[in-house]
Order: C-alpha cells, then sequence, then structure tokens
C-alpha cells in the first residue's frame, strides 16, 4: 500500500517541472505541453485523494480537467498556428506585438 | 551565435522558409507518372499552386535520325515514340511520304490500314483506362483492360509478327495479306467487346467514388484547350468537335459512318466518358469495315529506291491520343532534309498547368493520367 | 499434479499461454492472410495469385517472411535515429496489446476487463504515433504527408467508428467483452440485426482505420509511394505490415465480438439435438465444413505437377483433418471444452467473413480523395451514427417504458436513421459536384 | 513492498524522468514523445489506485487525442529553424528560482499538513464498479458541471476553428 503524500511528492515532482518549463522556455509548443504536465500533476493529486476517501468524486474533477486541457489545446494550438502562419517563429519572446 | 536569444538567425531562415509551402517531386521515378515524367509541384498544404513539367529524360533524338535514314528505314523509329499505338504512328508516316511522293495506297490497303488503326484505338484507350483506374485506386479494371487488349495484341501478332512496335504497314500500301481468318478474329473480338466494355463502365461510371474523384478535376475550357493546341479526346472533352477522322478524312474513313463523342465541362470524368465512347465508336468502325474488305493489291507501285521531289508536306491523323503530324522536307534524296513530329502527348502536357493548379496532390495523379500521356512520343 | 491444475495457478498461467499463443500465432496468421488476400484478388481479376511456393502458393508467407527479414535495412541519412527504430515497436506492440481483452471463446481470453472494448479502442488509438512518428522520423516530405494524412484520418474515423460501436454497447449494457458476448447469448439475438447502421458505421470506420482502400490514402501508392512506410525497409518494414494486419484482425474481432455474437455459434440460443445423442445439430456443422476441405485437399492433392507440392497439398489436409478431428472430440468433451474449442472456429470464421468484405471493398472501389474522404467522415458518418444513437436508445427506452417487442422499435429507428441517411447524402451530393475552389 | 509498490515507484520514475527529458529537449518531437510517456506513466498510476475509467480516459483522450493534435501542429509548423535557436528565454534564472520557491513552500505544507491534514482514511474493501460509479457521478450530481463542460468544448472547437483559418 503505497501512502497517500507519495502520490503528492510525485504531483509536486510534475507540478514543478511543468511550472520550470513554462516559464523558462521559450517554444510555443514547449509551454503549452508544460501546462498539460501541470494539470496532469493536478489530475493525480485529485484521483489519490478521490481514492483515499473511496469515492469518485475526484475522478469527476479529473474527467472535467482533462476536457478543460482538451479545449485549451485545441484553442492554444490553433492560436500557435495562427501566429506561427503570420510571424513564421514558435518563440514567446517574439510575441510582443499587440496585434498583428 | 554570438546574440544568446539567436534572434538574428530566425530573423534570416524567415524569409528562406516560407509558411507551410513545400516543393513536391514527383518523378522521374514515381510509379503514376506514366514513364519518366518529372513534375515539380509547388504544394500550399496539399494544394497545388504552381506546377512544372521537367522532361526529355526518354529524349533519343529520334527526328535527327531521320536524317541519315532512308524513308523506309525509318518507318520503324516511329514504332518507338508512342509505343502503345505503334499501328496509328505508322500509319501517319506511311501517309506522309506517299504525299510527299504523290501517290496513294490501294483502297484495299487502306480498308486493312483503317481496321488495324481502329484496334489499336481501342489497345491505346484500354491501357490509359486500366492505367488511369489504377492511379485512381481501383485495382481490378487494369486486368480486365489488358485482357482485352491481349486478344488486340493477338491479332496484330497473327498479321505481322510482332505484338507491341509492329510496323504493320509499308509506304504505298501493305507488306502482308491479310492472313486467313483475320475478318473472323477481329469480328469475335467486336462482338466479345461490347459487353467487355459494359463490364468496365459497371465498375466505374456510376461509382460515386470514382465521379468524385474525376468530376470537376482539372477543368480545361474549350477557349483554353483551343489557345494550347490540345487534340483528341481531351479537346472532345471540353466540347469541340473536333477529330481528324472526320475533318479531314484519310485512310478509308469516309466511307463508315460513326459519331464523334463530345462532352461539355472538359473535366477528367468527360475525358473519360469521351474515351469510353471513342471505343464503341472504334468498335462499329471494325464492324463496318470488316463486312466488307475490298480485293485488290495491296500495294501501290512505287519502286524499291524512294527519291521524292523536293518539297515539303505536312500530313496528320487523328492517333488515340490526338492529332499526330508528320512534316517531311524533302530534298530529293533518298533520304528526309528534316522530319518534324507533332506529337499530340507533348502538345497535349502543356495544358497540365491550366489543369493542375489549384487541384490537390491526389489530383495531379489523376490529371497526369487523363492527359493521356506517352513520354516516349513526349521526349521522341 | 492436482496443485499445478489448482484454479488459483491457473488463472496466472492461463493467461501467460494465451499471450504466448497469439503473439506466436499472430505472424503466421497475418502472412496467411495476405495470401488469402492475393488469392482473392487474383480471383477478382481473372488471374491466378500466387502458384509457385507450394500448391497454390500455400507456402509464400514463409517465402515472403524470409525474404523481409533477410533484406538489408536501411536507416535514411538525416534520419531521427531514435525515433525511426521506436516507430514500428509502437505500431506493433499497440496492436498486440490489444489482443489482451479479445476474447476468442469462452475462455480463450487473456484478462477479462471491466473495460474491455475501451481498452481495445485506446491501445488500437495509440498505433497512430507508430505511424506519425515513423513518417517524421523518415525526414522525407513523402513520409510526412503520408503520416499527417493518416494521423487525421485516424482522429476523425475513430469517433465514427466509436459512436458507431456505442450503439452497440447499449444493447448490451457492459463495457467487457465477454458480458457483451454473453448478452447477445442471453437476448437470442445477435445485435448486428437490432442495429445493422451501427454495424454499417462500425465497417466503414475500421475499414478507414486500418487504412485499407477504399481509405487508403496514407499509403496511397499511386500518390503518396507508400507514404509513412516509403523509408522503411526489411524487418522495420515487415512490423508495420504486421501491425497492419493485426489491426486488422482486432477491428474484425470488435465487429464480431459487438454485432456479430462473437464466439457464438448460429442459433446459439436454441438447442435442437441429434436423435438420440446429446449432440447438438449445428454443433456438428463445424467438423463438417473442415472435414470437406480436407477433403478437398486430398483430391487437389494427386493433381498436382510436382511431387514436393503434392506431399505439401496433402500435409494441408491432414492438418485440417486434424482440425475436424478436435473439432469432433470436442462433441463429446464436456461443454466447456466443446464451448471453448467449437467457440474459436466460429470466431475466426467470423473474423475471415468480415476481413472478406475488408477485400472485397479494396478490389472493388477506387481511393478516395483526402477531402472527400473527411467529408465522409464529418459530413455523413458523425452524423448518421450520432442519429442511429439516439434513435437506438429512443428505441431501447420505448420497449422499456411502453413493452412489446425490441425488435419493433428497431427496426422504427432504423428506418428513421435510414431516412436522415438519405438526406445527407443528398446534400453531400450537391456539395461534391462544386469544383474545388480555391482557399482564398 | 507489494506489487503494487514497486509498480507505483516504476510508474512514478518514469512519469518524472520523462517530464525532465521534455522540459530539456531541443527538439520538439522528442519533447511531445516524452510527455507521452509521462502521460502513460500517470495512467499507470491512476490505474493503480483503480481508477479505471479514468485511466482509459486519459489514454484515449490525452494520449489518443490532444497529444495527436500536438503532433500534428508540431509536424505542421517548420522544425529546422526552431532547432538551432537559443531554447531558453531571458527570464530563465528568475523563472527556475520563483518555480523552485513555489516547489519548495509547496513541500513544506505538504511535509507540515501530513500528519493532521490528511487522516488515514480506510479506503473500502470492495470499491464498486468504477465506470458505473463514475457514470452515475457524472450524469447524476455533476450534470451541470457536465453540461458546461460539454458548451466549452463547443466553445473551444469553434475558437479553434476560428483561429486555424487561413485567413480569417
Amino acid at each position: 500500500m503505497v501512502p497517500v503524500d507519495h502520490y503528492l511528492w510525485l504531483s509536486l515532482a510534475l507540478f514543478t517541472i511543468g511550472v520550470i518549463g513554462v516559464l523558462t522556455r521559450r517554444n510555443v509548443i514547449i509551454i503549452l505541453m508544460s501546462i498539460e504536465l501541470i494539470l496532469n500533476a493536478v489530475n493525480i493529486n485529485l484521483v489519490a485523494f478521490s481514492h483515499m476517501f473511496g469515492g469518485v468524486d475526484g475522478q469527476v474533477f479529473a474527467i472535467f480537467i482533462i476536457t478543460d486541457a482538451a479545449a485549451e489545446a485545441a484553442v492554444g494550438l490553433g492560436i500557435i498556428l495562427a501566429f506561427f502562419r503570420n510571424r513564421e517563429t514558435l518563440l514567446a519572446d517574439e510575441m510582443d506585438m499587440l496585434k498583428w | 551565435m554570438s546574440d544568446p536569444r539567436g534572434t538574428e538567425l530566425s530573423n534570416v531562415s524567415a524569409t528562406v522558409l516560407g509558411a507551410d509551402e513545400i516543393i513536391l517531386n514527383m518523378g522521374p521515378q514515381h510509379p503514376s507518372t506514366h514513364g519518366v515524367l518529372r513534375v515539380k509541384l509547388k504544394l500550399d498544404g496539399e494544394r497545388v499552386v504552381d506546377s512544372e513539367c521537367i522532361i526529355g529524360y526518354l529524349h533519343r533524338g529520334v527526328e535527327k535520325i531521320a536524317e541519315h535514314r532512308s524513308y523506309q528505314q525509318f518507318a520503324p523509329y516511329v514504332d518507338r515514340m508512342d509505343y502503345v499505338a505503334a499501328v496509328s504512328n505508322g500509319l501517319g508516316y506511311c501517309e506522309a511520304v506517299e504525299k510527299l511522293l504523290g501517290t496513294e495506297a490501294p483502297i484495299r490497303a487502306r480498308v486493312v490500314r483503317t481496321i488495324l488503326t481502329e484496334l489499336q484505338r481501342i489497345a491505346s484507350h484500354l491501357l490509359w483506362l486500366g492505367t488511369h483506374a489504377l492511379d485512381i485506386g481501383a485495382l481490378t479494371p487494369v486486368f480486365y483492360c489488358f485482357r482485352e487488349r491481349e486478344e488486340i495484341l493477338k491479332i496484330f501478332e497473327k498479321y505481322c509478327g510482332a505484338r507491341l512496335t509492329t510496323h504493320a504497314f509499308r509506304i504505298g500500301g501493305l507488306q502482308y495479306e491479310t492472313y486467313d481468318g483475320f475478318e473472323q478474329d477481329v469480328k469475335r473480338f467486336c462482338d466479345d467487346f461490347a459487353h467487355r466494355i459494359d463490364e468496365y463502365e459497371t465498375l466505374l461510371t456510376e461509382n460515386r467514388i470514382w465521379v468524385g474523384r474525376t468530376k470537376g478535376v482539372g477543368i480545361l475550357s474549350a477557349a483554353d484547350a483551343i489557345a494550347l493546341g490540345v487534340t483528341g479526346p481531351v479537346l472532345r472533352a471540353s466540347g469541340v468537335k473536333w477529330d481528324l477522322r472526320k475533318a479531314m478524312p484519310y485512310a478509308a474513313y469516309d466511307q463508315y459512318k460513326f459519331e464523334i463523342p463530345t462532352r461539355e465541362t472538359g473535366d477528367t470524368y468527360d475525358r473519360y466518358v469521351v474515351r469510353m465512347e471513342e471505343m464503341r465508336q472504334s468498335r462499329l468502325i471494325c464492324l463496318q469495315a470488316i463486312e466488307n474488305i475490298p480485293t485488290g493489291p495491296i500495294m501501290a507501285r512505287i519502286g524499291k529506291v524512294l527519291k521524292p521531289p523536293p518539297g515539303e508536306v505536312y500530313h496528320s491523323i487523328e492517333a488515340p491520343k490526338g492529332e499526330l503530324g508528320y512534316y517531311i522536307v524533302s530534298d530529293g534524296t533518298t533520304q528526309p532534309y528534316r522530319v518534324r513530329v507533332r506529337p499530340p502527348s507533348f502538345i497535349n502536357l502543356q495544358a497540365f498547368d491550366k489543369m493542375a493548379r489549384g487541384s490537390l496532390v491526389a489530383d495531379v495523379v489523376a490529371i497526369i493520367g487523363t492527359i493521356d500521356i506517352v513520354l516516349g512520343e513526349v521526349d521522341r | 499434479m492436482s496443485h499445478l491444475l489448482s484454479p488459483s495457478i491457473m488463472r496466472l498461467v492461463l493467461p501467460v499461454i494465451y499471450a504466448v499463443v497469439i503473439v506466436a500465432v499472430l505472424p503466421l496468421l497475418a502472412g496467411y492472410i495476405v495470401l488469402v488476400e492475393r488469392k482473392v484478388m487474383a480471383d477478382m481479376q481473372a488471374r491466378l495469385g500466387p502458384m509457385r511456393v507450394g500448391p497454390h502458393g500455400l507456402l509464400q508467407p514463409i517465402a515472403d517472411a524470409v525474404k523481409l527479414l533477410l533484406k538489408e535495412d536501411i536507416i535514411p541519412d538525416k534520419a531521427d535515429r531514435l525515433l525511426f527504430w521506436l516507430a514500428p515497436l509502437v505500431s506493433v506492440t499497440m496492436a498486440l496489446l490489444a489482443y489482451a481483452a479479445l476474447p476468442i471463446g469462452p475462455a480463450f481470453q487473456i484478462a477479462d476487463l471491466n473495460i474491455g472494448l475501451l481498452f481495445i479502442l485506446a491501445v488500437s488509438s495509440l498505433g497512430i504515433y507508430g505511424i506519425v512518428l515513423g513518417g517524421w522520423a523518415s525526414n522525407s516530405h513523402y513520409s510526412l504527408l503520408g503520416a499527417l494524412r493518416s494521423a487525421a484520418q485516424l482522429v476523425s474515423y475513430e469517433t465514427a467508428a466509436g459512436l458507431g460501436l456505442i450503439s452497440a454497447l447499449l444493447l448490451a449494457g457492459s463495457l467487457s467483452m465477454k458480458d457483451i458476448v454473453i448478452a447477445q447469448y442471453d437476448q437470442g439475438i445477435w445485435f448486428i440485426f437490432y442495429v445493422p447502421i451501427g454495424f454499417f458505421i462500425y465497417m466503414v470506420g475500421s475499414i478507414a482505420e486500418t487504412n485499407r482502400a477504399p481509405f487508403d490514402l496514407p499509403e496511397a501508392e499511386s500518390e503518396l509511394v507508400a507514404g509513412y512506410m516509403t523509408e522503411y525497409s526489411g524487418f522495420r518494414w515487415s512490423l508495420y505490415f504486421l501491425a497492419e494486419y493485426a489491426n486488422m484482425i482486432i477491428v474484425a474481432g470488435i465487429a464480431t465480438t459487438l454485432f456479430l455474437g462473437g464466439w457464438l455459434r448460429p442459433f446459439a440460443s436454441s438447442h435442437t439435438a441429434l436423435p438420440g445423442t446429446s449432440i447438438e445439430l449445428l454443433d456438428a456443422l463445424p467438423s463438417l465444413l473442415v472435414l470437406g476441405v480436407a477433403l478437398y485437399c486430398f483430391y487437389l492433392a494427386p493433381r498436382q505437377p510436382v511431387k514436393i507440392q503434392k506431399l505439401v497439398m496433402a500435409m494441408a489436409g491432414g492438418l485440417c483433418l486434424i482440425i475436424a478431428g478436435v473439432l469432433v472430440g470436442a462433441l463429446f468433451a464436456s461443454p466447456a471444452v466443446l464451448q471453448g474449442i467449437h467457440g474459436a472456429f466460429w470466431f475466426l470464421a467470423k473474423v475471415f467473413a468480415y476481413i472478406y468484405f475488408f477485400l472485397w471493398f479494396r478490389f472493388t472501389f477506387p481511393r478516395y480523395r483526402f477531402d472527400q474522404l473527411m467529408r465522409l467522415g464529418w459530413r455523413f458518418l458523425i452524423p448518421l451514427a450520432l442519429v442511429n444513437l439516439i434513435a437506438t436508445a429512443t428505441a431501447l427506452l420505448a420497449t422499456r417504458e411502453w413493452g412489446g417487442s425490441l425488435f419493433f422499435y428497431t427496426v422504427l429507428a432504423d428506418v428513421v436513421t435510414l431516412a436522415v441517411a438519405m438526406f445527407l447524402a443528398k446534400n453531400d451530393e450537391v456539395d461534391s459536384v462544386v469544383p474545388v475552389a480555391d482557399g482564398e | 513492498m507489494g506489487l503494487n509498490s514497486i509498480l507505483f515507484y516504476f510508474f512514478a520514475a518514469l512519469a518524472v524522468g520523462s517530464a525532465i527529458l521534455m522540459v530539456t529537449r531541443r527538439n520538439v518531437v522528442h519533447g511531445a514523445v516524452y510527455l507521452i510517456t509521462t502521460l502513460l506513466a500517470t495512467a499507470g498510476v491512476f490505474l493503480l489506485l483503480q481508477a479505471e475509467f479514468l485511466f482509459i480516459t486519459q489514454v484515449i483522450l490525452y494520449v489518443g487525442g490532444i497529444m495527436v493534435l500536438f503532433v500534428f501542429v508540431i509536424m505542421l509548423v517548420n522544425l529546422d529553424v526552431s532547432l538551432l535557436q537559443y531554447q531558453f528565454n531571458r527570464q530563465r534564472f528568475v523563472g527556475g528560482v520563483l518555480a523552485l520557491a513555489l516547489a519548495a513552500q509547496l513541500f513544506i505544507v505538504i511535509k507540515m499538513g501530513k500528519t493532521s491534514l490528511f487522516p488515514q482514511a480506510r479506503v473500502p474493501e470492495v470499491l464498486p464498479k468504477n465506470t458505473e460509479a463514475v457514470a452515475d457521478a457524472l450524469f447524476g450530481r455533476f450534470m451541470l458541471p457536465f453540461e458546461i463542460a460539454s458548451i466549452l468544448l463547443l466553445v473551444a472547437m469553434i475558437g479553434a476553428v476560428v483561429m486555424a483559418k487561413r485567413r480569417v
């Protein structure tokens, strides 16, 4: 039986890596993927607690988060495509114009 | 990389690399360019924005060779141009030289020539149909087409001993009498072919996928077709009723009744329908001709050494792929001074860019197929 | 000896045995499906097909396998070596993993998962990575275009196929593959008769998912050479090939389980015993069929031209005879053994029947164009599948609320769905005649 | 240590290792592959937690759907340039330190709350059939959020189509 806090450590590790990715990388796709990683870390927490209390509420929330992630990925990738078409770059720090 | 952010680099490359335009090179060893045609496509996603046909991989200098051969010696060479319709090539050349000599083949020879040429037209169209369908992904018609084409090739073989590059005709007529049972063979083939062609049509004509793949694809308007000098089924599918067999009859075509099928839109489907109908009409011509082959000599009296008077001549026939013309200049010697061939495939290929622009990559294959090119003829 | 066969040990050992059997037999089976495909193709195209290696080409798959394994393994320059190596492995692993939940007989199943169907769908949807990464890693335009096409195609048709499956799931009320078959036994009818349109949608979707003609765009040989496989050769290529055929068997297996009654024989719920015995009439059918094949082999054997071919043909006959013997033997064994062996027979028979349809389509239809394929998927199949789903659910609800026969209501539902299908098809026709306009 | 624990630590190590590789890779395709590995490892953790339905959702939706979209987009945009560019931005040190500080905070919270905040709850021996339980919750108590999520998806779909359209 794995203690609950071990799930939290795993989640924390993934969360931190995700945050580091978002804050330090330049490539927008990698940033978007890091956000997915953060969402995923949250899911681990939810499911671990859900298992701890023997219910499924946490899992339902995790499903909502996955839905969210899907929506976010779709719109985010759409934006990246549009961005790439217009600026022909994938670097976040070159997104410095408010309109084009 | 002095700048740690590398912005300079990215700015430079941005001008070099298009956002999503890529160059796709098809051929010269691509399975569906029917030989060694190379097509350079500029694609925007999957859509063609520009195309360029690069030819010449099969150039053998046929026209130049003619200048160093006597008129008879050059005759077999023309078979190697449109090698899937060798008989038609031979007919055009022989008639052109006959015209230059101011003579004409006897009527019996002309009728036999007509029969063989029409059989060759069917064979050529069958090969086109099979490969065209194969390009669009229908795997089965090609075998059916080859089955019938085989029958035609057998008739050729029995007649002159060769199947593909036949050299069936001679300047001034025919070298060989028809063999015993020639009429029966042709008749049997024609009777059989009537329902064979229906068989192909059940596989394709009404098939939703086939219609979807060919309708509205590679449209060529009548004006464009005329401007580009396109001839043959491609022209007729655009709605221009132009067929040299009717317009300037040669061989014995003036004796037979047949229709010139035309369509309006000029898309790939129309070209398909036109060629299918042409096969039917060719079959009818064969049947009419076989009924009554006149008796008489098969060779005009032209002598063994051909020395046409100085002068020039242009003679063209309706080959399976379009107008096949020979322009021959004679300087009075035994060898032509200059021979220039107007091959239908070469001219028709010009229309490719017109048809391909704005279509998808998958359509390019259909469009190459629908023009019905033979690279031996394009490159000569 | 007795402790070795105790149920708890067997529960651990049997799945391993099944897994080994499947992994060992599958390549051979795939090879023979290729042979069948070539033979069927030849028959439809008025020719003979492979005839040289073994009588009627019976040993052709083995020759092909040897050829493939001995071929030079080429990795293109500038290819991404790691992914180039990984991609075919992903493809084949995912294809094999799906077999874990496929019930070939009432007992012949590696794991009866609670979420069996979803598991199979999930793993087979992972197979796409093999294609996409392989296409990208090859560093070639042809491969990349093929891979992108296939990615788009798989994602769109998975949706349609999945929605088609759900109509059958509603009737079964379970996601466990085993329970779905048992539900069909209990209701006394294969689900294809309740939801024929769902079956049709799944069939089209599954053909597209396995990249078979007329949806074989990712590997359209006349357009993109061989699609994502262009740069692969030898062993890696054969892994892709294996994955493709393994996937074909998987989709056929899913269809068999959900719509065609899985391992059940026809009329499984009606029992008519042969007079004087406890053997049922229809249970004798498999043995007679295989016996027929065996006799045909023996009839052909002396007519083979070469001595060795006579021998191989006779061996093939002998093999059939042994199978027939096993099938007959099962008739007199316990019901569990009977169900197991005959179940596997019927399951495989249905799978092959389904695959035969795949081949039939392949040799009849031309290939779709990419945009047409997308239009068919998104604007015809998915709406139709949704309507079908709602109609089937309504039929179920009506049966529950008002009583009456489910069959009657499902027929009504099918009629409604068909009407919608006509409407959709008509709409589609209007669109498809319009020539391709420029994207401006 | 039972089989369960071994598997958990294996999946955890796999997830963390691939995650680290994901954020450090130069090549985005490799990054995507490592993210897929992380997601699959997480799915494995879900399975160990007896959340079968979520495991499948994770695999079908996340790995089979969202990540395919990612890979698709990565292949649509040209990669050759980005390989040569510098991969980390100017605020990388500040960002890294901030992230680590956040991690440290969370670390302390978990460490402190380990005994008080999370009582070692009793896991019922026999869990209800997972898929049915999730379905009951989703279509019962969580009906409204479920509908809202579906509207969110619709909005996202329209948004994605508008964004990705060639010329608006």
